[in-house]
């Protein structure tokens, strides 16, 4: 019996196993996954890293936790990324179980922000980030075509105080922010339809630079936009928050659900060729005899 | 234990939508309507008494148990087929016919036929490509015609735009299924660290990490009985050398 | 793809989703407007010196929904001036209206945002429902064009009355109906055809011959076989489908005596299948050989279901497993677990995002439409037959249709056929 | 007569619904909502009779001590508890009564399920056991009527409040649907071993589309060029695959529905 024949007749427990064993060696483990970098990424990260510290930027967290796992990456990286080169972040959640996921992002980065790190070899200090300063949190309001028409004439119209019940004027970071001309660009992270206002409605009619962030799924259908350069940049799926954490040295959830996918993939691949292989091999000892 | 878990499952399954059914089907759409809050002699004075020819449809499938009626409980049955076929010609006609034919009347992209670079799936080529591998799929599906000559050629271009289709899709799942594997494992390290050890955190409930973590020793020891029985029959069965 | 648990309840649980929505999408039409008055109130004084209300909207007009079942009004428009140009002020329009011409008109009954020209004021038709619009009811509307300042918004004449009423044809159905007619009459044709004893030719298809020799095999073997249903319920028509290949199947396991084990999901399904097998096994004569539990059922959560068979599987190892109806995420585990317990596998399915497994995984899928014919194809009657001929024949016609269709689209406009422009139109189906 | 009814049943019913597709009018409307709400009363009272196949066949498998017979009294055990709890309200301070009550009910459907199949298969002292089951039924109803702490509620959805009900839906029936879930992971990696051979052209075809949409998620210099290729796969030529799939199924669910209607095809009342 040869080593083909031996793999031939492999038994599927041991794949289960070796795919088992891979997935939560991927997960614990610490390797990085090489990503390749597209420009529909390449372009929102770019931007964003050249702006000037004290600029500000408007995320909105358009998703139910049921895509969590593939947008929260999106947000986790951008806004961290946001707050190391110290812009501001102003954000809302446009859809009805938004908040709670916009609340947790900003949690989960206000905690990570307390710890000193280096990215791209540049090492940023630990800080606090402060609500008001360093980002606003405008919340949810029903109605999100007229909630972004309305934030075209001032973000106080629709959201007279933020999420937390302060007022907007006497939040600092307000002061001077009062529509979409004061802020440098809008990144919609999305599961729905949500995104097709921000382009029609937001973008279309107050021009400003938007970037999107898609589930895998959707990511299809807004190439067009792209091409005609309404949205200035795509992120699609856990491959682009991948790409993104990347670019900004900071590997998190995106790079973490990435090294599994990858492995498995590599894992399932391998097997298709090993049996493959084996199958050509028998054959070709089939047509000696 | 393996089969412990699926006996387990099983039954608890079924009990759950009988309770599920029960509260939500039976007493909302049945006895609700019935009983708008009065007591009536059989219903047949209620408000929406008609509503007591579904409760006997219902009870005729009971007449199983007879041999002498059990014709009666095809009656259901049949209204039941009978509904649900009715209901579905004008529908799967409008969603999956008349909608798909709507569909595929696309304008062809001939400006941009090469199209924006390496596969660009909004030029004209891929429009044609779609447009006929859906004929030739479709002709695959003719059932009283021989696949032969023309036709047959047809057919075989479209069984293989259907193989393309299917691995890719197959492909595609790949990663899908994958996910779920990795939301799992992430959920496992989570409930491990917060549910095993954090004695303190309020949402500690005493019952739910054992009977979790009892499950999880099912299927381990599962895995590792059936491996065991694997390596046995392994040694035994006789290995046919090349 | 889960599927959701519970199908029966669903109706009920999206009404009342629905109803909640409603409640609260008013609530929060309060708040957004309470709030647009409070931001009014803070604004600075000066502004208000140099008010420049909107240029109102003109052309309105209001009609009964057409294609409905009443309870509906569309009230349509022509933007105002401002919206999008002009003073570029008009952030949205609200619809107002009034049982009667004087007002008040203080029933808001929709926002909508800028560049729309229509809304269609409708309610359910259970009387007390939020919003009801009761029918032949005179109303009376006026549209509103907004400003970001809630107090600066300029009104419209009034229109109205009008009322909502039901209708008893949806014109937007028309091409269903001619399909369905022109479907009904092919088969109705080529049924009576073959009844005539008309011979009709049909290909063969591997995954039906392979049936007859997997009940052979399993004959030989001693080893059962498993007929599979999946999940769907009696109202799926791939269920009903199914359940005539069983009785096939089951004439020829009563005929050579094989054992059959059909595990069932939903109850109707299995009380029907008993009814089929019990009639196959007295056709072939066997009346004895039947036995009850053969066709059981067992739950209606997908994963214990699957649990279950994939047990079964392992512990009666079937010689032939059978998976025709409706499948979803389980197709992949219950071939994958009949690979290893060696059995014969041949699934149909209409279920496109897992036909994919069954085609990986299993020795014969019978592809989407196949499933359907494959009842007439083990039956060979005549009957059966004549309506895969139909079937064909509009095949045959939806692909004339699109090719007609597709080169009138590309091409009318161009060699100014102006008739065959709209071509494509007249297949358009709306709700 | 008799085979010819339901057969005019279906007839009648399916071109009325036919027809209440294209009207729209309210009285169309509230009678398909009608015709809906009988599918789904037929529904759960077929339920019954699927609830007795269960605990026929857990039932006989016990009697004949057949394979793996202990596992029956899990199922019926499961089945038990869970209607059981789902009609009680939550009696947090008297635990023991609950398992009491549990127990009795339990003893008692035994012995009348006992009592029941046992008549026909011409077991000895089925009497017995079926009037025992009746009596002990009969007690623990009158306990049930007249004890606060055992009340049932069968018209209010108290039991779905249940904490017991709670925990063996969060506790067993969740992550056992989920971790079954997750197993696709692993079924899906040894179907794709075992089935993807370049045995013929159809299925290089389908293997070559797999992996090229797989090998998206490795770097390295081809990256680009794959994830194009595997976008363009998935909109172009699959999409013609799944039209046509969909025309053709549409087609065959209304002629297999036609037939029904007409009576052409009557298989599913067992003949054919």
């Amino acid at each position: 019996m040869n080593l083909f024949e031996r793999f031939m007749k492999l038994d599927r427990r041991w794949i289960y196993l070796f795919l088992m064993a891979v997935c939560l060696l991927a997960y614990y483990s610490d390797f990085t996954v090489p990503t390749i970098q597209e420009k529909e990424t390449g372009a929102i990260y770019n931007f964003i890293d050249s702006l000037p510290a004290g600029e500000v930027i408007f995320v909105a967290i358009d998703y139910d936790p049921s895509s969590q796992a593939e947008l929260h990456p999106m947000t986790y990286a951008i806004m961290e990324h946001a707050f190391r080169k110290n812009l501001k972040v102003v954000f809302t959640a446009l859809s009805q179980n938004g908040p709670g996921m916009a609340d947790q992002a900003i949690h989960d980065i206000a905690d990570s922000m307390r710890m000193e790190q280096t990215y791209n070899g540049v090492t940023f200090p630990e800080r606090e980030i402060v609500n008001g300063v360093d980002y606003c949190f405008l919340g949810y309001k029903p109605y999100y075509a007229l909630v972004i028409t309305a934030m075209g004439q001032d973000f106080r119209t629709p959201f007279p105080s933020d999420y937390y019940g302060t007022p907007l004027d006497s939040l600092p970071l307000m002061k001077n922010v009062h529509n979409y001309d004061d802020i440098s660009i809008l990144v919609d992270v999305s599961s729905g339809n949500i995104t097709d206002a921000w382009i029609s409605y937001g973008q279309g009619k107050f021009d400003f630079p938007l970037a999107l962030g898609l589930t895998g799924v959707m990511t299809a259908q807004y190439y067009p936009f792209l091409q005609s350069g309404q949205v200035m940049g795509i992120m699609g799926g856990l491959l682009g928050a991948a790409q993104y954490e990347d670019m900004a040295d900071n590997p998190g959830l995106a790079k973490d659900g990435m090294r599994v996918q990858l492995l498995a993939h590599m894992v399932i691949i391998l097997f298709i060729l090993i049996g493959n292989i084996g199958y050509f091999a028998g054959r070709k000892n089939l047509k000696k005899v | 234990m393996y089969k412990f878990a699926e006996h387990l499952f099983v039954g608890v399954s079924a009990g759950y939508f009988v309770i599920i059914l029960w509260h939500n089907g039976l007493v909302t759409n049945l006895y609700g309507r019935l009983a708008d809050g009065h007591i009536y002699f059989l219903w047949l004075d209620s408000a929406k008494w008609w509503y007591i020819f579904p409760a006997i449809l219902g009870i005729m499938m009971f007449t199983r148990f007879s041999r002498k009626w059990s014709w009666v409980s095809r009656w259901p049955v049949a209204l039941y087929i009978g509904i649900a076929t009715g209901l579905s010609i004008p529908l799967e006609m409008a969603n999956r016919v008349n909608r798909q034919l709507y569909a595929m009347m696309e304008p062809i992209n001939w400006g941009g036929f090469i199209g924006n670079g390496w596969l660009d799936m909004g030029s004209g080529y891929s429009d044609i490509i779609i447009f006929v591998g859906t004929v030739s799929a479709l002709i695959y599906f003719y059932f009283s015609k021989a696949h032969t000559g023309v036709f047959g050629s047809a057919a075989k271009l479209g069984i293989w735009t259907l193989m393309i289709g299917f691995g890719a899709s197959f492909g595609f799942t790949v990663m899908a299924r994958i996910s779920l594997l990795i939301n799992r494992i992430q959920f496992l390290d989570n409930n491990w660290k917060r549910n095993s050890f954090d004695f303190d955190n309020e949402n500690f409930s005493a019952g739910y990490p054992v009977l979790f973590w009892l499950i999880i020793l099912v299927f381990v020891i599962y895995a590792v009985s059936e491996f065991r029985k694997y390596l046995k029959n392994k040694g035994s069965a006789p290995v046919k050398s090349a | 793809m889960l599927r959701p648990p519970l199908r029966r309840g669903t109706r009920n649980d999206v009404k009342q989703l629905f109803q909640q929505a409603r409640s609260v999408s008013a609530l929060s039409l309060f708040i957004l407007l309470s709030l647009f008055a409070i931001v009014r109130a803070q604004a600075p004084s000066d502004s208000t010196a140099q008010v420049i209300t909107p240029a109102s909207v003109t052309g309105l007009t209001a009609i009964d929904t057409d294609n409905d079942h009443g309870h509906s009004i569309t009230v349509k428009w022509t933007p105002s001036t401002d919206d999008g140009g002009g003073a570029n002020t008009v952030l949205g329009y609200r619809v107002m209206r009034s049982r009667s011409p004087d007002g008040p008109f203080d029933d808001t009954v929709g926002m909508v945002p800028l560049g729309s020209t229509k809304y269609e004021n409708s309610s359910s038709i259970e009387e007390g429902a939020e919003g009801f619009i009761p029918d032949y009811t005179d109303f009376y509307y006026r549209v509103d064009a907004l400003t970001g300042d809630p107090a600066v918004f300029s009104t419209t004449e009034i229109t109205g009355p009008v009322h909502s009423f039901g209708q008893w044809f949806n014109k937007g159905l028309i091409p269903v109906l001619f399909a369905v007619i022109i479907f009904t009459a092919l088969t109705v044709v080529f049924v009576s055809a073959a009844k005539k004893g008309k011979e009709l030719y049909v290909r063969p298809l591997a995954g039906i011959e392979a049936v007859d020799d997997a009940i052979g095999r399993a004959t030989e073997m001693g080893r059962p076989i498993l007929y599979v249903f999946g999940l769907g319920t009696a109202s799926d028509i791939a269920t009903i489908a199914s359940f005539t290949i069983l009785s096939r199947v089951a004439k020829r396991v009563a005929e050579y005596q094989t054992t059959l084990i059909v595990p069932c999901y939903d109850p109707i399904v299995m009380a029907v299948a008993q009814d089929i097998v019990k009639t196959s096994y007295m056709d072939a004569g066997r009346p004895n050989d039947y036995k009850e539990d053969a066709v059981h059922f067992i739950t209606q959560a997908q994963f214990a279901y699957v649990g279950a068979v994939n047990g079964i599987m392992i512990r009666e190892l079937p010689a032939t497993n059978i998976y025709m109806g409706k499948f979803y995420a389980e197709s992949l585990m219950l071939a994958e677990t009949g690979v290893v317990s060696g059995s014969i596998q041949i699934a149909g399915t209409d279920e496109i995002a897992q036909i994919p497994f069954f085609v990986v995984a299993c020795d014969y899928t019978l592809i989407g439409e196949e499933l359907f014919a494959a009842s007439a194809y083990l039956g060979r009657e005549p009957l059966l037959l004549g309506s895969l001929k139909a079937q064909d024949y509009a095949k045959a016609a939806v692909l004339v249709l699109a090719l007609f269709g597709i080169l009138a689209v590309n091409f009318a406009a161009d060699l100014e056929m102006d008739w065959l422009v709209g071509f494509k139109e007249l297949f358009k189906v709306i709700d | 007569m008799r085979r010819q009814l339901p057969f005019f049943f279906v007839f009648l019913f399916g071109t009325f619904m036919v027809i209440q597709y294209f009207v729209p009018h309210e009285i169309s409307e509230r009678a398909k909502e009608f015709l809906l709400d009988w599918i789904i009363i037929i529904g759960i009272f077929a339920l019954a009779l699927g609830i007795w196949s269960l605990i026929h066949v857990s039932v006989d498998k016990i009697n004949k001590r057949k394979p793996n017979w202990e596992y029956a009294f899990v199922t019926l055990v499961g089945l038990v508890a869970m209607i059981f709890f789902g009609f009680t309200a939550n009696i947090s301070v008297s635990w023991w009564t609950y398992f009491a009550a549990l127990i009795v009910l339990l003893i008692s459907l035994w012995l009348l399920v006992q009592g029941i199949l046992g008549v026909g298969a011409g077991a000895t002292r089925s009497k017995e056991k079926f009037f025992a089951g009746i009596g002990l039924a009969l007690v623990f109803t009158l306990i049930a009527i007249f004890d606060k702490s055992w009340a049932f509620h069968f018209y209010t959805p108290e039991g779905l409040e249940n904490s017991m009900f709670k925990h063996f839906f969060s506790d067993i029936m969740v992550p056992l649907q989920s971790t079954m879930f997750a197993l696709l992971a692993f079924f899906i990696s040894s179907a794709s071993y075992r089935a993807f051979r370049a045995r013929n052209l159809l299925a290089t075809l389908l293997l070559i589309a797999a992996l090229i949409v797989m090998l998206r998620f490795t770097p390295g210099p081809w990256g680009d060029l794959i994830s194009k290729t595997s976008t363009w796969v998935m909109n172009v030529p699959n999409l013609a695959a799944q039209r046509a799939i969909v025309i053709g199924i549409g087609l065959g669910m209304v002629a297999t529905a036609l037939k029904v209607i007409l009576g052409i095809e009557r298989g599913y009342m067992g003949k054919g």
